[in-house]
């Protein structure tokens, strides 16, 4: 058993990181107002260099969690998440939160449960990684503690947060009944075998597993607690939620699917198929009725994870790709998320508004903004130029080539109703009047932190190639044994 | 039936009554103290199951700490003041779905083969120390995680607990 | 300078138009010498042509001379910019080139002053540059071309004076009503291509006499192309065009509308006699019963027309439906000869009521009178013109006359004859009437009487010109007349369709027709010399018949009505259906289906935790409900 | 011996109750009682399945350790939230909390 | 001369981004950029259009970049940026090249946003060129989206609403109602071009690889109408043609041009270019449907356009109907009718820009496009009337002018391929559009004068100038086809299952 702490290194940093931030807070005043954000900020990208450290490497903690370039790959994804959260909360929280300091340990405490959720590899791990972000999330979630909608969502987030859990936890001690084992590996190996004789229960513990992921990733009919949590939040948590809770569930999600139960796959592809659908086909058109853009952005989002549904319902056992085209997409969708929610926080800062038909006439006021959040949306839309384009057409494939054609029909159907809403947005700020002519102070830094953003929606939607080679890269090690070797060779 | 049996049933009663008081109740301080009673009749079955370090658990922080914490925001938020339906109107078709849920488990419960998988002995003691070795050693990685979620919810419950100033 | 080179005929006259369209502006007298001389380059170069094919044209087999250039070419089609002359398109292109020539003369005189003279000549350019090519082509495809051509250009020219609301919808009904024959052109045309695989006229000719095309489908295709004919030369039912055209500048009317472009119909019908004569009879019979009653109704309608230019429009029908009937009697012969005299008979009679209306500025007969004494020479040329229409001895328009007379009696019903010999009658009455009316009375309008003046010299030489050729160009039909002049002999000898006719002169044809050509005359003299009292009086006892005349028999009411009721009503409705059922229903409608379905089922999102709740376990039952389905 | 089946069952009905309780209460603090038993059920699913199937290891005892640690910080950071609720709007009913749908 | 097709999407993409970086209060220097930018694209347009060997009608100019690759399903090449022009795309290409050039003209006077206004029409411009050029399906798809996605702010902030009594129209409406009815017919393409590459198997989406290939049959007949009518909608298909209307009334003039003149084309050279030549069997199985709509198109659409007052509802009306001349030609599946179809694209394309950029320029200074409120507009803007005329003649099939050369093919081809019903429809419908041409004609430029309108003046010389380019390509067309129908049948007579 290799006990190698080192290979924990980038949490200490972040734990480290997220300790001396409460501490900070509480002794030294003046510095928290305005640079703690920044600190934070530091802590994720040190953790995230940190982690690249073990790039190319292939090794394991105790069998609890490993260390390849999967966990690499998450590592720096939720890494870079936790950075551009802490930026740009940095002004929100400033003017509109109280204790600021244990309003980023938390962020970098999500970041910890992200990347564990990536790295576990079995079931235990996995759930205390899974709770670690869910707290955290609970908490920033209500953070707004005088606001009614911040309590509203973050109650609805953590009751049925535990709910949910515990159903996960039912299908985990199903699934720890019949195979005897929690580790992906030594699942996948029973499930190899002859299932005949426990499959109800197998099944049962299948479903509750998928309700409980289900939940975590917002597909429908668990999405319930979505666009409440998302429009209760204060933005920069929202953007959190939709970025890090997201990518952890399916970082995990994906990793469960196809390291513990991809002998299973035929058996439940047309579930998640179903699921995907559904989950598309309701968050994409009752987005179109939404006038908050968080709460726009939530259905929005649930859209989108109908879409990476596609990816763990098109994965099999001589498929790779999916698995590559699901954490592609993810990435892709993230990062456009992300932006998107940038513009919506730096026009919070300066108006309090977050409804859409706040947005007239933004394009007069500020047009980078305008422009970014324009380019924003149209990738998650995906449209060309831009990252959501090449995604989601790799991630569609992907799927074709599982014969789930009808399901990209779907996809594509849906993605065509959500330039729909996306329009609207767009239209309120090109063609809206805006209440006084005057034009908005410019945020350097987080304009700056949008426009990395924005040219990393640009390099992804122009230049795949270098982000999908790292997903390859990471999304081989997903696989187990054997067929790991054979359908990777594509691979390096 | 053997005697053990015979006991499980006994417990399983207690452990039925006090989670059916805890859902049905028309009082609420009536059901936390259902709620104890299941509470420490699970810690019976972990007896009967010889996981006695978890019965021990169980008891600590269960029948201690929590109903404790639960009790404390119930006097806190004062439900017991204000007379009202404890249920809502969602009722009958909680029963239902509860029913189906409870029918599809028993379903796949009793369709498996326990005993091909190995389910015929059972192990009588647990040596506690094994149980901490394993425990600090295999599973250090939940453990330490286990200690931030507890942080976590530290933070938290202060954080959004305390009063401010002004409130 | 030979056959071989026809194509400079009309690629003078185009470089012309080029020249006069990009710099006319900038040229000295807005560069209508330039139009002048190419159209007169155009007819001296026909010169040559002409004494070329008359070298050839007494060889064995000889059948024209084709040249030309491909202008679209790939694997399998193949379009040729190709000239052909023979006998046919020597005649045409005499008229053309001819009477252009002099029209255009004419115009320096009578368009002086307009302001947009410089346009007026470069249109004229073009239309005699379509003209030529069309009369030119050796295929279908650029005769389609070039009857299009002129097509546009009488629409240019009908619409000239377009700030005149009348002029603008005269041109437009012009063009309008002539494309819907040109409907049928194209279509017959493609029809003949279909089966030949070839746009060349006379391969086309080959093919069919080969027997290529059944009879049925032949029949058809030659039918559309005669639709062609109809729009072009203004037969029934697509005759209401012409009389509208008017609204043109008089040599307008003079060139386009009397000596060519409206004789392009009977032109292409000749061209294409040898189908007509392979396909169904039945495709004979129409054209002369289109030709027929065309020359009825025009007829009918010049007797109580009031403007002098209409009046001259309903004799030009009139003209057009002989030739089409010597046509359905399948004679070229008789066609092409009468179409010759007519070139230079209907010019003369434009362009002196063109002198009419330059010398009073007015149009109605009814204002008119007396003009003999004022414009002596515009009298007399017009009386030539007269008489030449009416068919009298011996003047041009009498061997013309007799000739289609002639073949009718000998190929076609008794029932044609008569009404031929009839419509002779009413020629000769209402050409009477406009002589009797415009130049000899009482002057009705004073004011513009005592402005009227002869046409100056520019105008009055080619009219004289023209008033000569009227009288003597009907010689041709004697072969010593043709012998001399170089011809094989008369015209029949020149053009005809399978072998050459000797001149005959049928006595009876020729009394008969003359007997009622007086008839008319005296008939209108008796009833329009002087007041026109018996006129009027006619008029009011036969007032039902009056009013269907002068209403020109409600065509144009009735076409009217059709265009409102039917035509505007049906896009309306169409417009009415793409906004409301297409667009409004389908389009806005499915997308709404989209919106409604999102709007219900955001309401599932009631906001209450226990509903979320049981979201979940419901899905969760439901999942491991068809989950263990599939399984147990 | 006690077949491992009546744990399961006795688990199941736990567990189906506990989402009766969910479904059917108002007051947050009861569904948050009812999530602990269906927690309680999951436990003793564990404790059951490492007993009799895998008895060498201990990882279904180490499972039911963990989720009672972390049922425990669920309550008190769920309760904080209640208490945070209840301060602001003089109410624990969840179908009282409904300013945020559609 | 590789470098020119790439030069063709760089030089309006590195516009755009020149754009960018200019202040917009230089308004000047901004239209000269894009006067810049617009007469380069015209010159690299007609030297790919010149330099084309149309000897055996194979791809010139061609250019393949590795883009996307070592994906398994994708195989080693995977997605490759691959460029190349043929004998159908070179016209379409010079055609861009040239309404883009004039566009520019017609654009002078924007004052409110000019560089955005630039910023977006490149941006449109390079999704257009991408679509003629691209080899590769994704490519196309992508550069098709991208012609299309401007659109939007386009015409919702440049364009204009109106309000025709009995109903309104935003440009708000139309703006999104083109680009999702445009989006809505790409998801049809997208699904096809999915299912295509998994039929295929090559693991590679360049067109001559999956053209390599032989599709089974059902196959080919199930998915040939996803590619029909997903191309079909941006062509104009009946009846999934509404958008174009109210997306012209609409839409800004360059727009306009741009759209209709060519973004129009990219929907009937979809169906060509993928469509038709990926799957002939499916294409023969669906010619007849195909040339069923793509007639009701035609006279539909010139039936509607003879009951408009409105210009641009006339013309928009008037580009369906002769995109169902488009589509007549495809439908033929014989060389005639699709040399006649790709002749018809380059002829509508010219010469209703010029329409568009003639309703723009009275509605510049009168504010109003009703044809039937003017009159005798031709006394004080004749040279604008002869515009008019000259497109209209070339639209209503007048020989001489591009107009007839190209419904000539397409109505021959009709004939040849047995739709002798559909041939005679089609050529009722070209005489119907002469009635509503000259219809306008006589309401809105002759007749009396309307004093109204006396502060009318003629064109700027700018759009003199533009209006000239079009005609000059309309006449030179109409006068020597040659050289369009060189490079177009070289190519066409390559395409599989033509007869």
């Amino acid at each position: 058993m290799n006990l190698d702490w080192s290979l924990l290194a980038p949490e200490y940093v972040l734990a480290g990181w997220a300790a001396m931030l409460v501490s900070v807070d509480l002794f030294w005043g003046r510095l928290r107002k305005d640079w703690l954000g920044y600190l934070a900020a530091a802590g994720a990208l040190a953790s995230t260099l940190t982690s690249l450290i073990w790039l190319n490497d292939d090794t394991n903690f105790a069998n609890l969690i490993e260390v390849n370039n999967y966990t690499t790959f998450f590592r720096v994804f939720f890494g870079l998440i936790g950075v551009f959260a802490c930026v740009a909360s940095a002004r929100f929280v400033k003017d509109r939160l109280l204790h600021p300091g244990e309003y980023y340990a938390l962020i970098l405490l999500t970041v910890i449960g992200g990347s564990y959720m990536a790295a576990a590899r079995e079931l235990l791990t996995a759930y205390i990684s899974l709770e670690l972000l869910s707290f955290s999330l609970y908490v920033l979630t209500s953070y707004a503690k005088f606001d009614l909608r911040s309590n509203e969502g973050g109650l609805k987030y953590m009751l049925l947060g535990a709910f949910s859990s515990a159903i996960f936890l039912f299908g985990m001690s199903l699934i720890y009944g019949v195979t005897r084992t929690t580790q992906f590996e030594g699942i996948h190996e029973v499930l190899t075998g002859d299932t005949s004789g426990f499959e109800l229960t197998l099944f049962l513990g299948l479903v509750l597993i998928i309700a409980g992921l289900g939940f975590k990733v917002a597909a429908v009919p668990f999405h319930m607690w979505t666009p409440d949590a998302y429009e209760g939040a204060p933005l920069p948590v929202t953007a959190l939620i939709s970025a890090i809770s997201k990518a952890g569930g399916f970082a995990l999600f994906l990793k469960l699917f196809a390291m513990a139960f991809l002998p299973l796959v035929d058996d439940w592809r047309l579930f998640l198929a179903g699921l995907s659908a559904a989950t598309m086909l309701l968050g994409n058109l009752v987005a179109i009725q939404q006038h908050n853009i968080k709460r726009l952005l939530a259905y929005s989002s649930i859209g989108q994870v109908g879409y990476l549904l596609m990816g763990i319902a098109a994965l099999s056992a001589d498929n790779a790709d999916a698995a590559s085209a699901l954490v592609l997409h993810l990435a892709g969708y993230v990062i456009s998320n992300l932006a998107a929610f940038v513009c919506a926080i730096i026009y919070f800062n300066w108006t309090e508004k977050d409804e859409i038909a706040d947005y007239d006439g933004l394009a007069e006021r500020a047009p980078f903004l305008a422009l970014a959040l324009s380019i924003s949306l149209f990738s998650l839309a995906g449209m060309p130029l831009f990252a959501g384009f090449v995604t989601k057409f790799i991630l569609f494939q992907a799927a074709v080539e599982e014969d789930l054609l009808w399901l990209a029909s779907i996809a594509v159907f849906t993605s065509f109703v959500s330039l729909y809403y996306y329009l609207v947005v767009v239209k309120h700020m090109y063609l809206g009047e805006p209440e006084e002519p005057t034009r908005f102070p410019t945020p350097w830094v987080e304009y700056a932190a949008l426009a990395v953003l924005l040219i990393g929606v640009f390099l992804v939607g122009l230049g795949p190639q270098p982000l999908f080679n790292a997903v390859q890269d990471s999304t081989a090690f997903i696989f187990t044994g054997a067929e790991a070797a054979a359908t990777v060779g594509a691979g390096p | 039936m053997t005697y053990e049996e015979g006991i499980f049933y006994v417990v399983a009663g207690m452990t039925v009554i006090g989670a059916l008081g805890v859902v049905v109740a028309r009082n609420v301080v009536h059901s936390a103290l259902f709620l104890i009673l299941a509470l420490v009749a699970v810690a019976g079955l972990f007896l009967l199951l010889s996981a006695e370090f978890l019965a021990i658990v169980q008891v600590l922080i269960y029948g201690g700490a929590v109903t404790i914490l639960i009790l404390f925001a119930m006097m806190l938020t004062r439900v017991r003041d204000v007379p009202q339906a404890l249920d809502g109107p969602q009722r009958p078709f909680a029963a239902m779905a509860a029913a189906a849920f409870l029918s599809v488990t028993i379903l796949a419960v009793v369709g498996t083969d326990w005993e091909a998988l190995g389910a015929t002995e059972k192990i009588n003691v647990i040596p506690i120390e094994a149980l901490g070795d394993v425990l600090f050693r295999n599973w250090a990685v939940p453990f330490e995680l286990a200690s931030l979620v507890l942080i976590v919810a530290l933070i938290g419950a202060i954080v959004l607990a305390r009063g401010e100033e002004g409130e | 300078m030979g056959m071989d080179d026809a194509w400079l005929l009309p690629a003078v006259p185009a470089a012309a138009f080029a020249a006069l369209l990009l710099f006319g502006k900038y040229l000295p007298r807005k560069g209508d010498w330039l139009a002048i001389g190419a159209i007169a380059a155009s007819f001296a170069l026909f010169i040559p042509v002409l004494a070329d094919l008359l070298d050839e044209v007494g060889r064995e087999g000889f059948a024209g001379v084709v040249s030309g250039t491909d202008w679209v070419e790939f694997d399998t089609f193949n379009l040729r910019l190709g000239f052909m002359v023979d006998q046919l398109a020597i005649v045409m292109l005499a008229v053309v080139t001819f009477v252009s020539t002099l029209i255009e003369i004419y115009s320096v005189g009578y368009m002086k002053g307009d302001p947009r003279y410089g346009w007026f000549f470069t249109a004229m350019t073009l239309f005699v540059t379509a003209m030529i090519t069309l009369v030119l082509a050796d295929n279908l495809l650029l005769l389609y071309v070039a009857w299009e051509g002129v097509g546009f250009c009488s629409y240019l020219l009908i619409g000239f004076w377009h700030e005149r609301r009348s002029a603008a919808e005269a041109a437009k009904k012009a063009f309008i009503t002539t494309r819907i024959g040109d409907v049928g052109l194209l279509i017959g045309i493609i029809l003949l291509w279909r089966e030949a695989g070839t746009f060349s006229i006379r391969e086309i000719i080959e093919f069919a006499q080969d027997g290529g095309y059944s009879a049925e489908y032949l029949t058809t295709a030659v039918l559309f192309v005669f639709a062609g004919a109809v729009g072009k030369s203004a037969q029934f039912p697509l005759h209401v065009w012409l009389p509208d055209a008017m609204e043109g500048p008089t040599p307008v009317s003079a060139l386009i509308h009397a000596a060519t472009m409206v004789v392009a119909g009977v032109y292409l019908v000749a061209r294409m006699m040898p189908l007509f004569v392979v396909a169904d009879p039945v495709a004979l019979d129409v054209v002369t019963a289109i030709g027929l009653t065309t020359v009825m109704l025009s007829a009918t309608m010049a007797i109580v027309a009031t403007d002098i230019k209409r009046v001259v429009a309903y004799s030009t029908m009139n003209s057009l439906g002989l030739m089409m009937v010597a046509l359905g009697a399948h004679s070229v012969t008789a066609a092409l000869f009468y179409l010759f005299v007519h070139g230079f008979f209907k010019a003369l009679l434009f362009m002196g009521a063109g002198s009419v209306i330059h010398g009073t500025e007015r149009q109605e007969v009814w204002e008119l009178g007396g003009l003999a004494r004022k414009m002596p020479l515009t009298a007399l040329a017009f009386a030539v013109g007269t008489l030449a229409m009416i068919g009298i001895f011996p003047f041009s328009g009498f061997w013309a006359k007799d000739e289609i007379v002639n073949v009718a009696a000998d190929e076609l019903a008794w029932i044609v004859v008569a009404f031929l010999v009839f419509s002779i009658f009413l020629t000769a009455v209402y050409m009477t009437r406009l002589y009797l009316l415009v130049f000899t009375g009482r002057p009705r309008d004073d004011h513009a009487h005592e402005h009227a003046h002869e046409a100056p010299p520019v105008m009055s030489l080619p009219v004289l010109v023209l008033a000569a050729l009227a009288v003597i160009a009907g010689f041709w039909a004697f072969d010593q007349v043709g012998r001399a002049l170089g011809f094989p002999g008369g015209i029949g000898e020149f053009v005809f369709l399978d072998e050459a006719q000797e001149f005959a002169f049928p006595v009876v044809a020729a009394i008969s027709s003359s007997l009622a050509a007086v008839g008319g005359m005296a008939f209108a003299y008796a009833l329009w010399f002087g007041e026109a009292e018996q006129a009027r009086q006619l008029g009011e006892r036969f007032r039902p018949l009056y009013k269907l005349w002068k209403n020109r028999y409600y065509f144009d009411d009735a076409y009217q009505w059709a265009i409102n009721n039917l035509v505007l009503v049906g896009g309306n409705v169409i417009a009415w259906f793409d906004r409301n059922v297409v667009n409004d229903t389908g389009v806005d409608g499915s997308a709404g289906l989209a919106v409604f379905s999102g709007f219900q089922m955001k309401f599932s999102q009631t906001g209450r935790l226990p509903n979320y709740a049981l979201a979940i376990v419901m899905g969760v039952i439901i999942l491991a409900i068809v989950f263990l389905a599939v399984r147990v | 011996m006690i077949p491992i089946q009546h744990f399961l069952v006795l688990s199941s009905i736990l567990f189906s109750l506990g989402i009766y309780g969910v479904l059917a209460r108002r007051s947050a603090v009861l569904i948050l009682m009812s999530v602990e038993l269906m927690l309680q059920a999951v436990s003793i699913n564990f404790i059951a399945f490492a007993v009799y199937l895998a008895p060498e290891e201990f990882t279904g005892l180490i499972f039911a350790i963990f989720v009672i640690t972390v049922a425990a910080a669920e309550v008190g950071l769920a309760l904080a939230i209640v208490l945070r609720i209840y301060r602001n709007k003089a109410t624990a009913n969840v179908d009282e909390v409904d300013i945020m749908k559609w | 001369m590789d470098w020119a097709v790439f030069a063709t999407i760089a030089v309006p993409a590195g516009t755009a981004g020149l754009l960018m970086a200019i202040p917009s209060r230089h308004r000047d220097v901004v239209r000269y950029v894009a006067l810049m930018s617009g007469s380069s694209l015209f010159i690299l347009s007609l030297i790919i259009f010149g330099k084309y060997q149309f000897d055996d009608g194979g791809y010139a100019f061609e250019l393949q970049l590795d883009w996307l690759g070592n994906v398994a399903f994708l195989g080693e090449k995977g997605i490759t940026y691959h460029l190349a022009v043929d004998g159908i795309a070179a016209p379409l290409v010079l055609l861009t090249g040239i309404v883009i050039f004039a566009g520019v003209f017609m654009s002078w006077n924007i004052e409110y946003r000019n560089k955005d206004f630039f910023i977006l029409l490149f941006l449109m411009v390079g999704g257009v060129y991408g679509v003629f050029e691209s080899v590769d399906l994704f490519f196309l798809f992508f550069f098709y989206e991208l012609a299309v996605l401007p659109m939007y702010l386009l015409i919702a902030v440049w364009g204009s609403s109106t309000d025709f009594g009995t109903f309104v129209r935003t440009k708000e409406y139309g703006a999104m109602k083109l680009v999702l009815y445009l989006v809505a017919g790409s998801v049809l393409i997208f699904i096809a071009i999915f299912a295509t590459f998994v039929e295929a198997g090559q693991g590679s989406f360049d067109l001559p690889v999956l053209g390599s290939v032989t599709y089974g049959e059902n196959f080919q007949k199930t998915f040939f109408p996803f590619f029909m009518l997903g191309f079909g909608v941006l062509a104009g298909l009946w009846p999934f043609h509404t958008w174009s209307p109210d997306g012209h009334v609409a839409a800004p003039t360059a727009v306009s041009m741009l759209h209709a003149g060519v973004l129009m084309k990219l929907g009937a050279f979809g169906i060509l270019r993928v469509g038709m030549s990926l799957f002939p069997e499916g294409a023969a199985f669906w010619a007849p449907v195909l040339m069923t709509l793509g007639v009701t198109g035609a006279l539909y659409g010139a039936i509607s356009a003879m009951a408009q007052r409105d210009l641009k509802y006339m013309v928009g009306y008037s580009s369906v109907s002769h995109m169902g001349y488009v589509l007549m030609g495809l439908a033929t599946m014989n060389e005639i009718g699709i040399n006649g179809a790709v002749l018809q694209m380059f002829a509508h394309g010219v010469m209703t820009a010029l329409m568009f950029a003639m309703v723009g320029a009275i509605y510049d200074q009168a504010h109003a496009r009703d044809m039937t409120i003017f009159g005798g507009l031709s006394r004080n803007m004749p040279r604008h009337a002869s515009y008019w005329a000259v497109a209209g003649l070339s639209s209503l099939g007048l020989p001489g002018l591009a107009g007839f050369v190209a419904e000539f093919h397409i109505f021959v081809g009709t004939f040849q391929a047995d739709y002798i019903w559909a041939g005679a429809l089609g050529i009722l419908a070209a005489a119907i559009t002469a009635t509503y041409i000259l219809r306008m004609l006589a309401f809105a430029f002759f007749g009396p004068f309307n004093e109204r309108w006396a502060s009318l003046k003629e064109m700027r010389i700018g759009e003199q100038f533009g209006g000239a380019v079009l005609i000059f390509f309309i006449a030179f067309m109409g006068m020597w086809p040659m050289p369009f129908v060189d490079r177009i049948a070289a190519t066409v007579s390559r395409l599989p299952g033509i007869t």
